[in-house]
């Protein structure tokens, strides 16, 4: 089946199968893979990407479904060499240990702070319950959130 | 000497993480690549009848089936460490096929392997293998196995015993020890099965280029080398030096991607019989299945104290489950890694441990985070804290009471353990002080007090613990049974213009040894920390290494890089001394040049590189070059150690337990990047929390796994957990060269029994005295109804 | 998985052990049970579909009413293999009249599944099994 | 994970969708975000030959006042429930349900007609429409219909939808203000037990999901409210068969059915 959307601002079109998923669809065919695949069950957050500009999880989304629309990645986050500032926040505050997670992670805090500019450490907790993070106890990841979203507020 | 050692410097690796552009296995892809899917057993444990392959085969492009009757199932995985039974045989070792031959024996075992030309398509097709099974009795409780008439894992095994072990003092003075105690405290309790769950699932490309007779494979892994080793040596036969294993970025391991698994080695041997690249990357439903589990100990332990609360002596007996087959380190987890630190930070002067282990229905059992060492820990920590409250004493002073006093391993020995050990330096008290401060624990009891008033259940829970790491000094676990040396590779290439590179053999999934290590060259040499580049993950460039587990990368392999520096600088101002025309010995080194004594006149790093490279102008006798490579063999482990304190609040309409504090005081030694220690310890203690509140591997009375995905397996999320509020002490380790212990278990192995011991003490007025792990909201309040 | 309970019906014992053996009946009254076929004397091929929500899947195997003693109890084994994985129940079921026109219902046995269903089913297996007796007994009632 | 082989087509109307429906018969399955379905597609528990899309239709997506009711379109998303300020005002006891459903990106996909149709005996928006009194509105060959809630949930993933009908909408009556109280089962994010009270003209309207087979009313609990007020929440768990797995068993159900509707009467 023919699809186009909309990827990191380019135009894609592609002949794909029904039964593609839009993870599938970024990775193998645009090899954008910078989104990944941690689960089969929609649980971990690691495919999580923005799809018409809110947070949503790719793998349970087939290419399809996504035809006519407007996906952003974790590639299409920084301006050039210019990280966005919640990249910039992940990495000043020791955000991500192995890295698997991170994109994932980032893009639900794009939708967090797009939602709610000032959140409290709960509010952001909260946020995050559809992504796991094995490797930093969240205790980074909950500060670089924090600090973006000052940082985005100034 | 420099400036980075010891400074939070933000990591190297990040931008190419947080860009995506990560370079994970699943992300790499070959040309002329083909895919593989695996037809699994739906049963514990049952006979193959017969499988018929024909549909499948003719199924879209299917490449090829392979099953146990072909080649492949002649092969299997070795173990990497031997324990030999109590009366001297040698642990009973099964083969571990690569594909099973004959009979299954857990839930997701492969008996099919199906290349195709799409994923798509070996998925399809490996539906329409069919399998005739006849399904047999399974067992998959460690302690259950055991018992007369349990289903044999193994039928030339008639008791399903892979090993007996015992470590310690004799049995009879341990227990006459305890039979004269003042009070003695006993606990039965299951050390629960986990699934690790690194959240990138293992994924392998293995490619044989027929032009060459030269296989790489692309693996997740956390020690290329080994698998090399082992891979080539002992699964198929191969001759090493045509194969290249490669392991770039790794989403997470916690132990799980230690171990040689069988798909490595099949997709080796595949990738020969079809001429093309295949790679296989697991479902998180596979992962569950085929990863290596941690844990799943059986136990009955008692401490025996003396009226002032000094423990007299310790006994325990534990069934420990090895699954199937001896994974690569198995054997040595609930053994060499656990019973040699049931000493703990205390005295106790009569030690002994009796573990039986099991082979059962399950996937095999090895290493995760902490591996047996948080086993040991929990045990220590629940019978001390469980026996100061029975005696009516403080957990805290009782473990004052029985700390080993402070011994720095260099003006006093090391402290000989009764278990094998000794430990190389410690100072145990003041981590407890600084977490009882700042926790405010003397407060904490008249605010629990004051809350018990309004209904509200407060519990404190404090853990102290000690690690063994910095795995390992060789000839401690060849004595140990290790059946290779443990030391590590540092090869430092300086460039003709000054840069460097730095090749180790351990290996980097999240440790941020691409910054830690470029702190240490960048500051022992005095350069920028930009012209130092680590590489890692690649048997092609590294010359040998033995990866990354154990809390061992920065202790081992951050030595050896010191070791090959030291080299660099002695060479090179021999160089610098002709260049300068002075004497070696009127030189000194700093800011990356050296300079003669007294005088301004000195020559730049670069420059003498340069000069090693272009020798025009150059010492007699000396050799071209400036490129070293050491091996780092230690002495001993290295023994972290610290004190974890929880809060929790218990809901006491519901059980559940939210935890309100957790806190850390560690000692790892010297640091060298603060930051990267306090992500590791944060963690640590979140898995840790893991254990003791949430996950567990569930199987069924039929050997089915019933908490096989995230629906059903749970771990904690952002808002299962506070903050992690941390400190440290620091006792340097007196043997290695930079005086670090390793950062990357403590967490794990520490929170466990902080939290079990928080929520048991919230209820302690209500009589109850332990509950099992995980400690589901069901399982607490059953427990306040007087039901646990 | 133990699955135990009963049920009562407005229909004397005789009436209801009639029904319950007739093939025809079975085949039209278990959920999902599309075909029985007779391969002997109480031995039966069966093809099920079960379809629940979420999992849709074919099954095959065989149906085999053992351990019979008439108008009062037998056992029911169905042994069903599928993509999804396998099934194997064996169910008791014993006739207690009540009164001349009221049946009690007794059943009792165990379930055994393998598989992804075992994997994935199990936290619902439970209600499934609620859900299908009830299907059961409705269209048991109905023909009665 | 990869599901099975099947065609797609997404449907340019209801009407059309239902014709497909008809056409494909048992083969087809309807996708709207896809929460559900594709998940036990991926696990091949599931393998339609054919999915109808229809989650793109904006005929579905509006909530709106009619009258007493409030109808909230079958393609809402769960994120549009909990934040439409019609729903907070009129029938707040469903945006509190939606709150609680999985997390931030399956909020901001799934659909509540979707998670109607699967009928997951731990979803919670059951427990807030059988509170609110809720009608499930529905649309077939022979036209709409609606079904109240306590009819249209049969069972462990059974419903009174009909093969070749199209959940269109729901319609609250207007004052169905509420509670949702929620323990969550810490993996899945499902309930254990969930319990939503609507407080309408003196009385109270209780459902119950999670805990059983099928989501409920606690009639017992109602109809003591007048006289024991909040303690007529011990009666939560009478006469229904709990549901056990390894994170609670038959008794702590029972317990948290009560428990959670002393909470959420209080």
């Amino acid at each position: 089946m023919k699809i186009s959307l909309t990827v990191n601002g380019k135009q894609y079109a592609h002949e794909v199968e029904p039964r593609m998923s839009l993870t599938h669809y970024l990775r193998e065919v645009l090899n954008l893979t910078g989104t990944h695949i941690g689960c089969d069950t929609s649980s971990c957050g690691a495919c999580t990407v923005l799809l018409d500009g809110v947070a949503v999880k790719s793998c349970t989304i087939l290419a399809v479904q996504a035809d006519g629309c407007e996906v952003t990645t974790i590639e299409g986050l920084a301006q050039g060499s210019d990280l966005h500032p919640i990249q910039e926040a992940f990495r000043e505050h020791h955000g991500l240990q192995c890295g698997f997670c991170t994109p994932g992670m980032v893009m639900t805090a794009v939708d967090i702070l797009q939602n709610n500019p000032n959140p409290s450490e709960e509010e952001i907790r909260h946020g995050l319950e559809g992504n796991f993070c094995r490797c930093t106890g969240y205790h980074n990841i909950v500060k670089s959130i924090q600090h973006a979203a000052e940082k985005i507020n100034a | 000497m420099g400036n980075f050692i010891g400074k939070s410097v933000k990591r190297k690796e990040d931008v190419r993480f947080l860009t995506g552009k990560g370079r994970y296995t699943d992300d790499i892809k070959l040309p002329g690549m083909t895919h593989a899917a695996f037809v699994r057993s739906p049963y514990a444990h049952a006979k193959i009848l017969n499988i018929d392959t024909s549909a499948a085969l003719r199924a879209e492009g299917v490449v090829a089936i392979f099953t146990g009757s072909d080649e492949c199932g002649n092969y299997g995985v070795p173990c990497g460490w031997q324990v030999n039974f109590k009366n001297g045989e040698t642990m009973r070792e099964p083969q571990q096929p690569l594909l099973a031959k004959g009979k299954v024996r857990y839930v997701g075992e492969a008996v099919a392997i199906v290349i195709a030309e799409t994923l798509e398509q070996a998925r399809d097709a490996a539906e329409l293998v069919e399998v005739d099974y006849e399904e047999l009795p399974a067992v998959t409780n460690p302690k259950e196995a055991m018992q007369d008439g349990a289903p044999l894992v193994h039928d030339q095994w008639p008791d399903n015993r892979a090993f007996d072990w015992c470590i310690g003092n004799d049995r009879a003075e341990v227990e006459k020890a305890l039979a004269s105690a003042h009070h003695v405290t006993e606990l039965e309790y299951v050390n629960q099965r986990l699934a690790p769950n690194a959240i990138e699932p293992r994924s392998y490309i293995a490619d044989y280029n027929v032009a060459e007779d030269k296989w790489t494979l692309y693996t997740s892994t956390q020690n290329p080398h080994l698998i090399r080793l082992l891979l080539c040596a002992f699964a198929l036969g191969i001759p090493e030096h045509k194969v290249r294993v490669v392991s770039y970025d790794v989403g997470g391991g916690f132990g799980s991607k230690i171990f040689h698994y069988t798909q490595e080695a099949l997709l080796t041997w595949v990738t020969k019989q079809i001429g093309r690249p295949v790679k296989w990357t697991a479902d998180r439903s596979e992962a569950f299945l085929t990863d290596a589990h941690g844990r799943d100990h059986v136990v009955k332990a008692k401490m025996g104290f003396d009226k002032e609360g000094k423990i007299v002596a310790l006994l325990a007996d534990e069934y420990c489950a090895m699954g199937a087959y001896l994974s690569t380190f198995a054997p040595a987890i609930p053994t060499y890694l656990h019973g040699t630190l049931f000493q703990g930070l205390y005295t106790t002067p009569l030690i002994h441990l009796d573990v039986t282990a099991p082979f059962t229905h399950t996937v095999p059992v090895d290493a995760y985070r902490g591996a047996g060492r948080p086993e040991a820990t929990y045990l220590l920590e629940r019978l001390i804290e469980t026996g100061a409250k029975e005696m009516g004493m403080d957990p805290a002073d009782i473990r004052f009471k029985n700390f080993i006093p402070a011994f720095d391993g260099v003006n006093q020995p090391g402290y000989q353990t009764q278990v094998a050990l000794q430990y190389d330096s410690g100072n145990y008290a003041p981590v407890l002080k600084r977490a009882l401060e700042m926790v405010d624990y003397e407060n904490f009891r008249k605010e629990q007090a004051e809350a018990r008033k309004q209904g509200k259940l407060l519990g404190i829970g404090i853990s102290t613990y000690i690690e063994a790491c910095g795995i390992a000094p060789s000839a401690v676990v060849g004595a140990l049974g290790a059946r290779a040396g443990l030391y590590e590779v540092g090869e430092v290439r300086v460039q003709p213009t000054g840069k460097v590179s730095i090749y180790t053999g351990s290996h980097a999934h999240g440790q941020g040894h691409e910054t830690t290590f470029a702190q240490i060259v960048a500051d022992k040499l005095g350069i920028s920390i930009e012209d130092v580049e680590i590489i890692h993950g690649d048997s092609e460039q590294s010359a040998f290494g033995m990866g990354t587990y154990g809390s061992r990368s920065l202790a081992v392999g951050g030595s050896a890089i010191v070791k090959s520096i030291e080299k660099v600088l002695e060479k090179g101002a021999k160089i610098a001394a002709h260049k300068l025309e002075a004497a070696v010995e009127d030189l000194e080194y700093a800011d990356g040049k050296w300079t003669v004594k007294g005088t301004d006149k000195s020559i730049s790093f670069g420059d003498v590189a340069l000069t090693a490279y272009v020798p025009h102008d150059y010492p007699e006798g000396v050799e071209p070059g400036l490129d070293f490579s050491s091996f780092y063999d230690p002495v001993n482990f290295t023994y972290p150690f610290g004190a974890h304190i929880a809060v929790v609040e218990v809901c006491p309409d519901t059980g559940k337990v939210t935890l309100k504090r957790f806190v850390t005081c560690d000692d790892v030694g010297n640091v060298i990047n603060p930051m990267i220690v306090d992500g590791q310890v944060h963690g640590g203690v979140v898995q840790g929390i893991g254990q003791a509140l949430l996950e567990g591997v569930v199987y069924d009375e039929n050997g089915q796994m019933v908490s096989g995905s995230y629906m059903d397996y749970a771990m904690p999320r952002a808002d299962d957990v506070p903050m992690i509020e941390t400190d440290r002490t620091v006792t340097p380790c007196p043997h290695n060269p930079l005086g670090v212990k390793g950062a990357g278990e403590a967490g794990t192995i520490g929170a466990t029994p902080a939290v079990v011991n928080a929520v048991v003490d919230a209820l302690w007025h209500l009589g109850v005295r332990d509950i099992a792990m995980p400690l589901t909201p069901a399982r607490v309040w059953a427990a306040m109804q007087g039901k646990s | 998985m133990k699955i135990t309970g009963e049920h009562q019906l407005a229909a004397p014992a005789s009436e209801v052990w009639k029904k319950i053996l007739d093939p025809r009946i079975l085949e039209r009254i278990t959920p999902g049970i599309k075909t029985l076929e007779e391969k002997g004397p109480d031995h039966y091929k069966a093809i099920s579909e079960v379809k629940l929500g979420p999992v849709k899947g074919r099954f095959e195997g065989d149906l085999f009413i053992r351990d019979k003693e008439e108008g009062k109890k037998c056992k029911v084994v169905l042994d069903q293999k599928s993509k999804l994985g396998n099934a194997l129940a064996e169910i008791g079921m014993e006739l207690v009249p009540v009164s001349e026109r009221e049946t009690l219902i007794k059943y009792s046995g165990d379930a055994r599944i393998s598989g992804m269903l075992a994997r994935m089913g199990q936290r619902v297996l439970g209600g499934v099994v609620k859900t299908l007796s009830k299907q059961f007994f409705e269209a048991l009632e109905k023909e009665l | 994970m990869i599901p099975a082989k099947f065609d797609y087509v997404r449907a340019g109307s209801v009407s059309e969708a239902i014709a497909l429906l008809d056409k494909y018969g048992d083969e087809a399955k309807l996708l709207s975000g896809g929460h559900s379905l594709i998940p036990a597609m991926k696990l091949r528990l599931n393998r339609p030959a054919v999915l109808i899309d229809i989650g793109h239709l904006s005929e579905l997506k509006s909530i709106t006042e009619e009258g007493d009711e409030v109808v909230v379109g079958a393609n809402c998303t769960h994120k549009q429930i909990a934040t439409s300020e019609l729903i907070a005002s009129q029938a707040s006891v469903l945006a509190e349900a939606a709150r609680t459903i999985g997390d931030v990106q399956v909020r901001n996909r799934g659909t509540i007609g979707g998670s109607l149709a699967h009928a997951d005996p731990a979803a919670d928006y059951p427990a807030a429409l059988l509170a609110a009194e809720a009608q499930i509105e529905v649309e077939g060959k022979n036209g709409r219909r609606k079904i109240p809630a306590a009819d249209f949930f049969q069972g462990m993933y059974t419903t009174a939808l009909a093969d070749d009908e199209v959940v269109v909408a729901v319609r609250l009556p207007k004052g169905s203000q509420g509670t949702y109280e929620k323990f969550f089962q810490p993996a899945s994010r499902f309930a254990i037990v969930g319990v939503a009270v609507v407080k309408r003209n003196g009385g109270v309207q209780v459902g119950i999901t999670g805990a059983s087979d099928t989501p409920y009313r606690a009639t017992a609990v109602e109809q003591a409210y007048a006289e024991k007020g909040v303690d007529a929440a011990e009666l939560a768990a009478e006469g229904v068969d709990m549901m056990e797995d390894h994170f609670a068993d038959a008794a702590y159900r029972a317990h948290l059915a009560k428990v959670l509707t002393r909470k959420a009467l209080a």
